[in-house]
Order: structure tokens, then C-alpha cells, then sequence
């Protein structure tokens, strides 16, 4: 199988609060908010292996980022804060004045 | 007495025009003349409806618009008599603290519809936004009296705080519809989202097909409540076709939501 | 400034130098009442007209981390009341917590110059200046929260009653203060475990120590250091049937010492239960009549929405399972807590109604004036736009007997309301809304239209309804300046905090800070307030120890 | 080192002790930071994340333009005057690291122009903002915790990374007066939809289904057994500054609209993600926040298409895009003033070192005195259906 649904989870991470200092261009930066976590069983499943990248799907865009094995449940999938995911979400609000960056639903698809 | 028409000289693309003064009971006394000098705000100026509206006829309390006035907001917005109809989509706070007449939207209603109204009708041959019949925020109650009728889909939150009144939505609705309602009644011929009934106190919830309830609520019994066919009877009245099979069958009753006063009913087909 | 005008042909009610309705001329001077000025640059004509000091209240709630989360929390609340901005002008909402501006506004709009901000937790102070620097026109001054202060209930265990006083003197000298508020002593304290105390001799957990000891101990305290205003006390068991029982027990046990009690109306209640609601009024008023060191203001209820904001966290658990309204609740480290419920007092619940005649029989048995202030406990009892209203009550026997075929019936059977035929003159309008409260507080420059007040004036228009004579002064000076003029606004400035200057008692003992840092979460030296971080300010030094 | 360097440096350092950390809500006051010839050298007490903040201060500064064009800052402080003065319905936006006195004169401007108002909480903490509008909270500040919580609950959130010296400050191994013993006299749990690393920190770990929340929570009735106290964990810089600020002055903690001359309040409407979304303001001031490198693509597509200005000590993908970028002094570094914690408690930011620049508070007041000679904001017009005492 080389495409399956996940549910997108967002957060701070140490890494991601510290480069931000260093500015948002700066590559330890970049990398931090551009790698998603996943559960080995996933990666396994998906076929992925070390160096290869996927691509992210939602209805209102889709992103690029590299992945990483990491303590995570099966079906969830992991970015910290930044502009990667970004186009992956949509404006709704719900009225809540919040765009729904927690817990989306995402089509992973192995990349190149 | 003829309608008085309004009709957008240009159409409304980025700045939102906030328009309560369409209204027919501002429109019952006034000539054109004076219609078109009723105040309106686009973003931080202050103009007149003239400037925006081309206005025909006067001293009526039917409105006629020539839509679409998707960017035009509270419309109808506190009325208390006459008749609105709206050729074409709607924008935000259409017939919000709304108290007696009715609104025809023929087109979609963007985000609170009807918010807080305490009488009247409207009715939307397309869609609903967010909290249509819900409270503005803060507010203990929602809609307090009157009647929506939408006949497409509704979004987020609609009927949310409801305290009395009526609620008919024949297509389907996102979450939380009815949330923390205190009483009155919303009827779904289509599909329920998530969290229908959360937190509710009083009131009813039909909901016509399969809902996937909450933890919190609890199954009563299966019945025939009288009272809903004295509903479907009443919506014949408005025009609304009930599905078939839905006058004569029997319900599931539950009851919820627990986790707060739980005296809610959530009624669903047998 | 240089500016000088002169007040001609009004009718001039200043009880605090005896006059009562004299036609007098009335000489202003850079901001103070003086003398006599040659060529005044400015004249105004008060002839028919009521020239009254500006308005004093001794106890609302305008301005706190409290009354700011109550604001945040209750947007529906401010649909009502809208100010739009105009030049000079800011915008701002109502209603029961109107936002900073609006406050000054609406005070100044009602002929109030100076207000005292009733509740403050030390740590939330700095918060409380800033939203004081946005509050315009009106004179302010702050109580510091003590009656639940850890430090003081440690130093009360161990007897170290020097310790508790050097700690008072710090607590006001590093946080501009104007004097010592206690809400529910040791009550708060319990309800960081969720419970409350039942009476003045209940132990506190952990402390051991009593509501009676915390109360002598900052009475005492108070005189020791002399501060201008007598300790401000919210007693024990506000709000609870039969609580007039605590109430007198409380008065009694600080008698000797000068005593403030706030809103009593909320602690003049009998019955053994809720069903058994019924006013004591008369025997709290009895008690004040005849002991000469206690001043009180009312807490008049007032029909319609209100807010209840108070440190006694239990009370507003309860009040928010009686009337199953949203509820906030802040418990804060070291030193008290806070809740929120929002409340409607309707005329036609019999709680509600006595509530509003406890008050009122209150405001008419009381016998002394000057020992009575009008409040509604803003906006516990109601939002303080509603004082013209209380007033009226006040003034007017037909007004009352009018609401009381309105009220609930109870009112006519468990309270004294309906026999008392006293009406207020103008004169007693004017002791209580400025002079007395002013003598209270120990503000010798304010309430009073003497040579050397702080030029703070409203002018009236005569009317026999008294409620639209007070809503809607003529003409409103502050600092000898007109802010306010044919009922309009016509321009704002800033007021002045009004803080008190504690007397040198000695330092803090060496082993304080730690303690400090131990208990608290910031450090010590970041927690006094620099005076310059509050531009416009006026120290009130301490009197004579006694 | 060379000795001359070493005794030279040891003559011109400064120690600033009880320095407030502007990152993260958890606030701490007790940072020193060692300056040398006005610069940072050291920062003590911080952790990773506050420490970063200090000694990285001037990497990725923006520089002062005008499309694209070098400008000085008069100039951009002129051209971001004539931007807002036109607009009809501009958006202010941002607001989250810098202090309140620049917060205050943000929302003057707002005033003055007319304009949405709009601050982080809003795309962070919008819904638990509006959950207690409906019902309240009950919370306490963070020293209650330190001083007495002998159960901790964290839940969806991750302060092991997020707020690094909760924990050792309040909430884990804290010691307070009832709590000697700091962590042995606590329980923590964490319940989280996955394990991260305050998992680590805690006694037991509760995984729960993503956005299912709700559900666990109508189920668990805590306060009726013990006293429960709940805290949103508020995240970035003095945002609980300017929800308080906006509060005070308006009535309102987000989501402000000042077009018709007196604050109006609607999440869903005039907040910021829903004003770019419905495509409806025509102007964009955003100070000390990053909106475009932040927002869902859909709504940062609006800001590119309309005059955008950014006032920000950094280069942020709002500057890259903006029409006029006015840098600034970082607040808390180089500007002094004050923030709030996540509990509401002020406390004041120091300024340690100068910048080149001026700060956030200078630049929107020199805009406002622009601004206000140019135009007056509001147009006074009566509330839509406002209504009476009610």
C-alpha cells in the first residue's frame, strides 16, 4: 500500500522553540518544522525508507516534508509548529476564530 | 402596497457593508428619498444606503433585494413585522435579534443567521452557516422564539443555546448541533455531524436519520410521540414536505446530556 | 496652569463646613477652592442650580485582575452601553463591568470624582495601577486583600505581632496602597480545600489560627500604623441566611478599634434557611447607632443584571450553584482567591426583593449619616449607574411605596421597609455619596468645598425627581477643571492614584525573601511597585499612631 | 584568551539580576543576563528555549523598506500612516511579543482607524477563550500549584517542551509550602493523544483518541470529589498581555472591531482567520507576530494581496511579503516594559541591552500621531441592533 489516511498532530518541540531564534530562514529551523514523525509499524507499511520523502494531502493543499520513526500511536502523524503545514489546512473556523490545525485528516503518499 | 426593490448598483467584493437599516420598519414610514438616506456602514465610513442600493418604491413593508448580498450583513437584523425576500445569498447576522415579520432568503445564509431571535420566520431555500439560532457569544440563551426553516445544510453550532422556538433543517448538519440547548425544538431530516446535543439541558432534537449520540446520553424507551405529528402537520403548513415513513413510525428516545442538567431529548428513528 | 474661576449664585450643600443650601460664591484657583481670586478667568452661573462636592465612593470594584476577568468573561454583558470615541474622547462598553474608559466616563457623567477600588490581591496590584492609568477623569485609590495573606496567618501562629505589622507597612509601601481590605478572613484559606469557615472561631487549616485573630490582629494593626481609613472589612459569612448573627459578633469583637464595615446589606440577614429569608436590619442598624467607631456602606441591591465579583471564593461557589450561572474562580497564591457569577436580581423573587428592602431599611435606620456611604457594592449589588435611582428610593417615600407594590409581597411582612417614612434631604444626599465617605477615608481634601479642597465639583439642575437630578449633573470640575458641561463631556484628563505613605516601622527581617521566593513565584525584589511606574499620583501620609 | 582581553571584559561586565524571559507564559523573573559593551554574553537560569532567546536576539533582523526598496524608518513610519489612514477596513494583528505599553497603543490606533483588532489567541486558544465566556473556570495562579497541588494533570499539552521550567518552577518537582518535598509529594499524570517527552516526567500516561477530548471530559465530573483547578498552558511571549489590555480597554480578550467607533466582539468574524478567509479587510498592520509564516495558505493568500505592513525585530515570512517593514527593538531585550504570565500575574520586562531600533511602543505611537492628523477613525454610526437593558 502505498497511500493511507493519518491524522495530522501539530505542537511546540524544544528543537523548533530554539532554532526559531536563529531566524526562520535559518536551516535547523527548516529542517525541525519540514520532518514528520510516524510510527515504525507505519513507516513499515508504507514502505519508506530512510532519506525519502512524502507528501502530505488534505483537501486544501498538499505539502512536501521528510519523515522520521518516532514514539507515536499507529494513525497519528506528527509536525511541529511552522509554515510546512500550512496548506494542508483549511480557513473554516467554525466560528471559533480557530483554524482546525489539530487532529486532520491527511492522505500520506510516499514522494519521488 | 408594492414591495420597495433594492438592487446593487455595483457588486460587493472585499469590504463587508453592514445594512440593519433594511428593515421594514424603517421602510413603512419613509419616501425613496428617505430610504435611500438611511444610514449604512461600509467598514469605518459611514454612507448612505442610496449610495450602494438602487431604490424603487416606498413606504412599504415588503423589501424586494436583488441579490446576491453575500457581503451584506444584518439584514432584517431586529425587525419586528413586514417581509423581507432576498433574491440570492444572504450575508452574516441576517434576522439576528429578529422579533416578528419574515425573511426569505432564496439563496445561502452565510454565519448567524437568526441569531438570538425572539419571533417571526425565515426561511432559506439554500444553506446555513455557523450558529444560525445560536446565541452571540457569552449569551445564556440562543434563539428565544419564531422559526428557521433552512431546506439545505447547515454548519457548526446551529440551534446552540436555543431557548424556545423552532429549528427545521431538511438537509444535514456539521457538529454540535443544538449544543447546550435549554429548550425548543430542532428538527434534521438529513445527517447529523459529532456532538449533537452536547451539553443540553432541555428541548428536543429530531434527527431523522442514525446520529451517533454521546456517552452521556442514555436510551429511554421506543414510542409515537403525538407531538410530532402535530409537528410534521404544522411543517406541511410551511411547505415542508416530511419524508415518507416519518409521520407514522416509531422513535428511539434518549435523553442527555448527562453531563449537565440531562433533561434533553434526542429522538431518532426506529 | 494659572487657571482661575469663580462659582456664582448656586445653591451650595457642604455639610462638611456646615452649609446647606446657602447661596454662596464658590473661588477656584490652579485646581484647589481658595479664598477669593481677583478676575477669575472663568465664571460659571449657577443660579438655581445645586453645587454639591464631587461624588466619593468608598467601595466599588472598577478595576482589578478580577474585575478584568470578568469583563473577558461576560461579552454579552457589554452589548449594552456603548460609548463611541470622539476626539479627545476614547471609546468604550458598559455594562455591570464596563471597560477602563467607560468607567471614567460614566462616573464623571454621575458627578463622581473620586472612587476607591475595593479588592486587590498584592501580586495582581500592578495589574490594578495599570488598568487605574486607563480609568480618566476620576481620583483612585486601591485595599490590599490581607484577611487570607499566608504570611500574616504564619506570623498570627507564632504570635509575632511587630512582624505582622512591618509586613502591613510593606505590603502598602510597595504597592501604593490606600489601606486594608479583608474579605471572609480565613475563609478564602479554606477554600483553597473547598471548604469555608462557619464563625469567627473556627481554626483555619494548618495555621490554627481563628477569623477573630486575623481581625483584632489587622485592626490593631491598622491603628498602629495609623492609616487614614479604618480596616475595610467583608465579613464572615456573606450572603448566608442568619449571617447578622456573625455580623454583630464581628462588630463586637473589634470594638475599641475604628472598623469600616462594607456592603452590609449582603450581612444583615436572619432565617434559619433560605425558605426562612428574612431582614435583621434593624437589629444591625440598632448596633451601628450605638457604637460610634463604626462607619459601613449599604451594597444596595438594584433590580436587573449584576455581576458578583468577591475574593470569598466559597460564597460565589454557592452563589453559582444557586443560580447555575457561569462561575469563575482564582485561587491566588499566597494571599486570597476570586469568583465570578453572573446575577439578575428580580423584583419579583422574594430573596431578591428583601435583599433590595435590607438596604434600604439599612440606609433609613442608620441615624448617623456620616457613617453611612451609598454604594451597591459595584457591581455586586447592582452596576453603580444606578445610584440616582437609590437615591430616589431615598428621597422620596411615594418612589418607595410605589416599588414596594411592585416587589415581592414578602417584603411587606419579613422586613421594616414599609413602616419607615424617613426621606433623605439633600444635605444626607450629600453626606452620603461625598462628605462621610470622604471623613472615612481620611481624605481632607475631598467631599468638601472648604479653602484648600481639591476643586472637584458637580452641579445639578433642581428637579423634584431626584433620580434624573443626580443622573444627569450640569456641570462636572475636576481639578477646578470643567470635564463635564451641559450633561455632555466635553474633555478628559487624567486622574490621580491616591496612595497612602505607611510609617517608617522598620524593615523586613533578613530571612523574608527567602521565604518570599519560597512561597511565592517571583522574585522578591521584582515585586514592589516603582511609584514612577504611575505617572500621576499623590501620596496620603499615615496620621498619628494610636 | 589573551589576559589584557580577559581582565578588560571582567571591568565592563554587567549583571542584570531578576530579568523577566519574554518567550513562553511560564514568565520566570529570575534570569541574569551578563552584558559586555552592550552586548549579551551569558544568560543564567534560562532554559534552553529563554536562554536562545537572549543570545540569539540579533540573528535574522529585519532591515527598514518600502517594497522591497531600502527606507529609513521615518520613511516607513510615513508610507504605514498613509496605508492605514485609507483604509476602510484594516486589520491589526499580531501583538504577542512585545509589552503592554506597545500593546496599548496598538489598540489606540485600532481605535483611531477603525480597524479589527486581533492578537495569537486567537488561532492558539480561541476556543477555550470562548468555553469560559459560556460557562467560566475554575483556576488559580501558578504558585497555588507550587504551594498545594498534590495531583497534576497534564493534558494535550507538553510543557517538557513547550514550557521547559514549568515543571521545576510550579507544577513537578517544585517545592512549595504544603509540598515540601516537591515532586515525592505529587502525582502526575499526563493524558495526551501521544507520548512525548513530559510523558516522561509523569507517574501515569492516559492516551487518548485525537479530538475526542470532549467526550472524555463530559464523563469525568472532577470537581465532584476533590477541589479541581484547571489552566490553559498559554504559550507564546506577553499574548496574555494583550488579551488582558484588550480586555481592560475594550471589554473584550480577542477578536475586537472598531469600524463603527466602539469596540464590537465576534469570534468567527472579526477574528483574524475569518477576516482573511472572507476576504474582507483591505489592510494589514502586523506587529511582533508572524501571520503569513503561521496561517493556513488560504488566508495568508489575502494578506500578500492586499498593503501589508510589518513591524517586527525579525525578518518572518510576513516581512518577506510585506509592503512596508518597520524593525524594532525586541521587547523584554532591547525595550523594556511589561508582560503578563499565563496566570495573569504582571511582571516587568528590563530592558539589558540598546538597539539601533526604536521600539514597538515609539513606532506605533509615531504612526498614530501620523495617522491622526490625517484622519479620524469610526464613524460613530449606531450599533446594529443594540439593545436596552435587558
Amino acid at each position: 500500500m502505498s497511500e493511507r489516511r493519518f491524522t495530522l498532530i501539530t505542537g511546540r518541540t524544544t528543537k523548533q522553540g530554539r532554532s526559531i531564534h536563529l531566524g526562520k530562514e535559518a536551516t535547523e529551523y527548516l529542517e525541525e518544522i519540514s520532518t514528520l514523525q510516524m510510527n515504525p509499524k507505519d513507516v513499515e507499511a508504507l514502505q519508506l525508507k530512510d532519506g525519502e520523502q512524502v507528501r502530505l494531502k488534505t483537501p486544501y493543499g498538499s505539502t512536501v516534508v521528510k519523515f522520521k520513526k518516532g514514539d507515536i500511536p499507529q494513525g497519528l502523524i506528527f509536525v511541529a509548529y511552522g509554515g510546512f503545514i500550512n496548506s494542508l489546512v483549511g480557513p473554516d473556523t467554525q466560528a471559533t476564530g480557530m483554524p482546525n490545525t489539530k487532529g486532520i485528516e491527511v492522505e500520506v503518499e510516499r514522494y519521488g | 402596497m408594492p414591495p420597495v426593490t433594492l438592487r446593487l448598483k455595483e457588486p460587493l467584493t472585499g469590504v463587508p457593508l453592514e445594512a440593519e437599516s433594511i428593515s421594514p420598519d424603517l421602510f413603512a414610514d419613509r419616501s425613496r428619498e428617505e430610504i435611500e438616506a438611511l444610514p449604512v456602514a461600509w467598514g469605518n465610513e459611514a454612507h448612505r444606503l442610496g449610495d450602494f442600493f438602487q431604490v424603487d418604491g416606498e413606504r412599504s413593508e415588503e423589501i424586494e433585494v436583488e441579490g446576491p448580498i453575500g457581503r451584506v450583513k444584518w439584514v432584517g437584523s431586529a425587525m419586528t413585522r413586514g417581509r423581507i425576500v432576498v433574491h440570492g445569498d444572504v450575508g452574516m447576522h441576517a434576522g439576528s435579534y429578529m422579533r416578528g415579520g419574515e425573511i426569505l432568503i432564496e439563496g445561502n445564509a452565510a454565519d448567524f443567521l437568526g441569531v438570538e431571535m425572539e419571533g417571526g420566520l425565515i426561511h432559506v431555500k439554500g444553506n446555513a452557516g455557523h450558529r444560525a439560532g445560536a446565541a452571540y457569544r457569552g449569551s445564556k440563551y440562543g434563539m428565544r422564539g419564531g422559526i428557521i426553516l433552512i431546506e439545505g445544510n447547515v454548519a457548526h453550532e446551529v440551534g446552540a443555546y436555543m431557548r424556545r422556538g423552532l429549528i427545521v433543517i431538511t438537509g444535514n448538519a456539521e457538529d454540535f448541533l443544538g449544543a447546550r440547548m435549554a429548550a425548543g425544538t430542532i428538527c434534521l431530516f438529513g445527517q447529523a455531524g459529532l456532538r449533537t446535543g452536547g451539553g443540553m439541558q432541555k428541548g428536543t432534537i429530531v434527527c431523522m436519520r442514525p446520529v451517533e449520540l454521546l456517552p452521556t446520553f442514555a436510551y429511554d424507551c421506543t414510542y409515537a410521540p403525538v407531538f410530532l405529528r402535530i409537528l410534521f402537520k404544522g411543517l406541511k403548513h410551511l411547505g415542508v414536505q416530511t419524508p415518507p415513513g416519518a409521520t407514522d413510525g416509531s422513535w428511539r428516545r434518549y435523553h442527555g446530556d448527562l453531563a449537565d442538567v440531562g433533561k434533553g431529548e434526542i429522538l431518532i428513528p426506529a | 496652569m494659572g487657571s482661575s474661576l469663580k462659582i456664582v449664585g448656586g445653591e451650595v450643600y457642604d455639610p462638611a463646613n456646615g452649609i446647606n443650601g446657602a447661596v454662596k460664591e464658590i473661588y477656584v484657583q490652579d485646581g484647589k477652592i481658595v479664598e477669593a481670586c481677583r478676575e477669575p478667568s472663568g465664571v460659571i452661573d449657577a443660579t438655581n442650580l445645586v453645587v454639591m462636592p464631587g461624588g466619593v465612593d468608598i467601595h466599588t470594584h472598577i478595576a482589578s485582575s478580577a474585575v478584568n476577568a470578568a469583563r473577558g468573561f461576560r461579552p454579552e454583558d457589554h452589548r449594552h452601553g456603548l460609548i463611541a470615541k470622539k476626539p479627545g474622547i476614547r471609546s468604550g462598553v458598559g455594562f455591570t463591568v464596563p471597560s477602563t474608559f467607560a468607567t471614567g466616563y460614566l462616573y464623571t457623567k454621575m458627578g463622581y470624582t473620586t472612587v476607591m477600588e475595593a479588592a486587590n490581591a498584592p501580586i495582581g496590584v500592578r495589574h490594578t495601577h495599570e488598568e487605574l492609568i486607563d480609568t480618566p477623569i476620576l481620583d483612585k485609590g486601591l485595599y490590599i486583600l490581607m484577611g487570607n495573606n499566608e504570611f500574616i496567618l504564619k506570623y498570627l501562629k507564632a504570635g509575632e505581632m511587630e512582624k505582622v505589622k512591618r509586613y502591613v507597612a510593606w505590603l502598602i509601601r510597595s504597592l501604593k496602597g490606600y489601606g486594608i481590605k479583608l474579605v471572609n478572613p480565613g475563609g478564602v484559606e479554606q477554600w483553597k480545600y473547598g471548604k469555608d469557615v462557619e464563625g469567627l472561631d473556627d481554626k483555619v487549616y494548618y495555621f490554627d489560627v481563628t477569623p477573630r485573630q486575623i481581625l483584632k490582629a489587622l485592626a490593631w494593626t491598622n491603628e498602629s500604623l495609623g492609616l487614614p481609613h479604618p480596616i475595610h472589612l467583608h465579613a464572615n459569612r456573606l450572603g448566608i441566611p442568619n449571617n447578622y448573627l456573625t455580623t454583630l459578633e464581628t462588630m463586637h469583637a473589634l470594638e475599641g478599634f475604628r472598623l469600616h464595615m462594607a456592603h452590609i446589606q449582603f450581612h444583615s440577614y436572619g432565617g434559619e434557611n433560605w425558605g426562612g429569608f428574612c431582614s435583621k436590619a434593624a437589629e444591625v442598624a440598632e448596633y451601628i447607632n450605638t457604637h460610634p467607631h463604626i462607619t459601613t456602606d449599604i451594597g444596595q441591591v438594584v433590580f436587573g443584571d449584576a455581576t458578583t465579583i468577591t475574593a470569598d471564593g466559597p460564597w460565589q461557589y454557592r452563589l453559582y450553584k444557586l443560580s447555575k450561572n457561569k462561575w469563575y474562580n482564582q485561587d491566588v497564591e499566597v494571599e486570597t482567591g476570586c469568583g465570578i457569577v453572573p446575577y439578575v436580581y428580580r423584583e419579583k423573587n422574594y430573596v431578591n426583593a428583601i435583599q433590595w428592602a435590607i438596604g434600604l431599611e439599612l440606609f433609613l435606620l442608620i441615624q448617623d449619616p456620616w457613617r453611612v456611604s451609598l454604594s451597591t457594592d459595584h457591581p455586586n449589588g447592582g452596576a453603580f449607574i444606578f445610584y440616582p435611582w437609590v437615591i430616589k428610593l431615598l428621597m422620596d417615600k411615594e418612589f418607595r411605596s410605589e416599588m414596594l407594590k411592585r416587589v415581592h409581597k414578602r417584603v411587606l411582612s419579613d422586613t421594616t421597609l414599609p413602616n419607615l417614612d424617613r426621606e433623605y434631604t439633600l444635605s444626607e444626599i450629600a453626606i452620603i455619596t461625598r462628605a462621610g465617605p470622604a471623613r472615612a477615608l481620611g481624605l481632607t481634601r475631598k467631599g468638601h468645598l472648604g479653602v484648600g479642597a481639591d476643586a472637584d465639583i458637580t452641579i445639578y439642575l433642581k428637579d423634584s425627581d431626584r433620580e434624573q437630578m443626580f443622573e444627569h449633573p450640569i456641570y462636572v470640575l475636576k481639578d477646578g477643571v470643567v470635564v463635564l458641561r451641559e450633561g455632555e463631556l466635553v474633555g478628559s484628563r487624567d486622574g490621580k492614584l491616591l496612595f497612602v505613605v505607611p510609617p517608617d516601622v522598620g524593615e523586613m527581617d533578613p530571612e523574608f525573601k527567602t521565604e518570599f521566593e519560597n512561597f511565592y513565584t517571583i522574585e522578591y525584589e521584582n515585586f514592589p511597585i516603582d511609584a514612577e511606574d504611575i505617572p500621576n499620583r499623590e501620596a496620603i501620609p499615615a496620621g498619628a499612631s494610636r | 584568551m589573551a589576559e589584557g582581553v580577559a581582565v578588560k571584559e571582567a571591568k565592563e561586565l554587567t549583571v542584570v539580576k531578576g530579568v523577566t524571559c519574554p518567550f513562553c507564559g511560564v514568565t520566570c523573573d529570575d534570569l541574569e543576563v551578563h552584558v559586555v559593551d552592550g552586548k549579551i554574553k551569558d544568560v543564567k537560569n534560562a532554559c534552553v528555549l529563554g536562554k536562545d532567546t537572549f543570545m540569539h536576539h540579533l540573528e535574522g533582523w529585519a532591515t527598514p523598506r518600502i517594497k522591497g526598496k531600502p527606507a529609513t524608518i521615518d520613511e516607513c513610519i510615513e508610507a504605514a500612516a498613509e496605508i492605514l489612514a485609507k483604509a476602510k477596513y484594516p486589520l491589526i494583528y499580531g501583538l504577542d511579543s512585545t509589552e503592554l505599553n506597545a500593546q496599548r497603543k496598538a489598540i489606540e490606533l485600532a481605535e483611531l482607524i477603525g480597524a479589527n483588532i486581533d492578537h495569537t489567541s486567537s488561532v492558539c486558544h480561541a476556543p477555550s477563550l470562548q468555553a469560559v465566556q459560556t460557562v467560566g473556570i475554575s483556576s488559580c495562579t501558578v504558585g497555588e500549584v507550587k504551594n498545594r497541588a498534590d495531583l497534576i494533570i497534564f493534558w494535550g499539552c507538553n510543557p517538557a517542551e513547550a514550557h521547559p521550567r514549568h515543571p521545576s518552577r510550579y507544577s513537578v518537582t517544585a517545592k512549595g509550602l504544603f509540598t515540601p518535598k516537591g515532586k515525592k509529594d505529587r502525582m502526575v499524570i499526563n493524558v495526551d493523544v501521544r507520548p512525548t517527552p513530559t510523558t516522561r516526567m509523569a507517574d501515569a500516561f492516559i492516551q487518548v483518541k485525537p479530538n475526542s477530548d470532549y467526550e472524555v471530559f463530559s464523563a469525568l465530573e472532577l470537581n465532584r470529589f476533590t477541589k479541581f483547578q484547571c489552566a490553559p498552558m498559554r504559550g507564546h511571549g506577553n499574548v496574555v498581555g494583550m488579551a488582558q489590555v484588550l480586555t481592560w480597554q475594550t471589554g473584550y480578550p480577542f477578536a475586537v472591531n472598531m469600524s463603527r467607533g466602539y469596540p464590537r466582539f465576534n469570534p468567527g468574524e472579526y477574528s483574524v482567520a475569518d477576516l482573511l478567509a472572507h476576504r474582507e479587510v483591505d489592510a494589514a498592520l502586523i506587529v511582533a507576530g508572524d501571520a503569513i509564516g503561521n496561517f493556513p495558505a488560504k488566508m495568508a493568500e489575502h494578506l500578500q494581496s492586499i498593503p501589508l505592513i510589518a513591524i517586527d525585530p525579525k525578518e518572518s515570512g510576513t516581512t518577506k511579503v510585506a509592503t512596508v517593514v518597520i524593525p524594532t527593538a525586541q521587547a523584554g531585550i532591547a525595550a523594556g516594559g511589561m508582560a503578563y504570565r499565563m496566570d495573569h500575574i504582571p511582571l516587568v520586562m528590563k530592558k539589558v541591552v540598546d538597539s539601533p531600533y526604536p521600539s514597538d511602543r515609539e513606532v506605533l505611537e509615531r504612526i498614530l500621531a501620523k495617522v491622526s492628523s490625517m484622519k479620524n477613525g469610526g464613524n460613530g454610526a449606531p450599533s446594529p441592533a443594540s439593545k436596552g437593558r435587558g
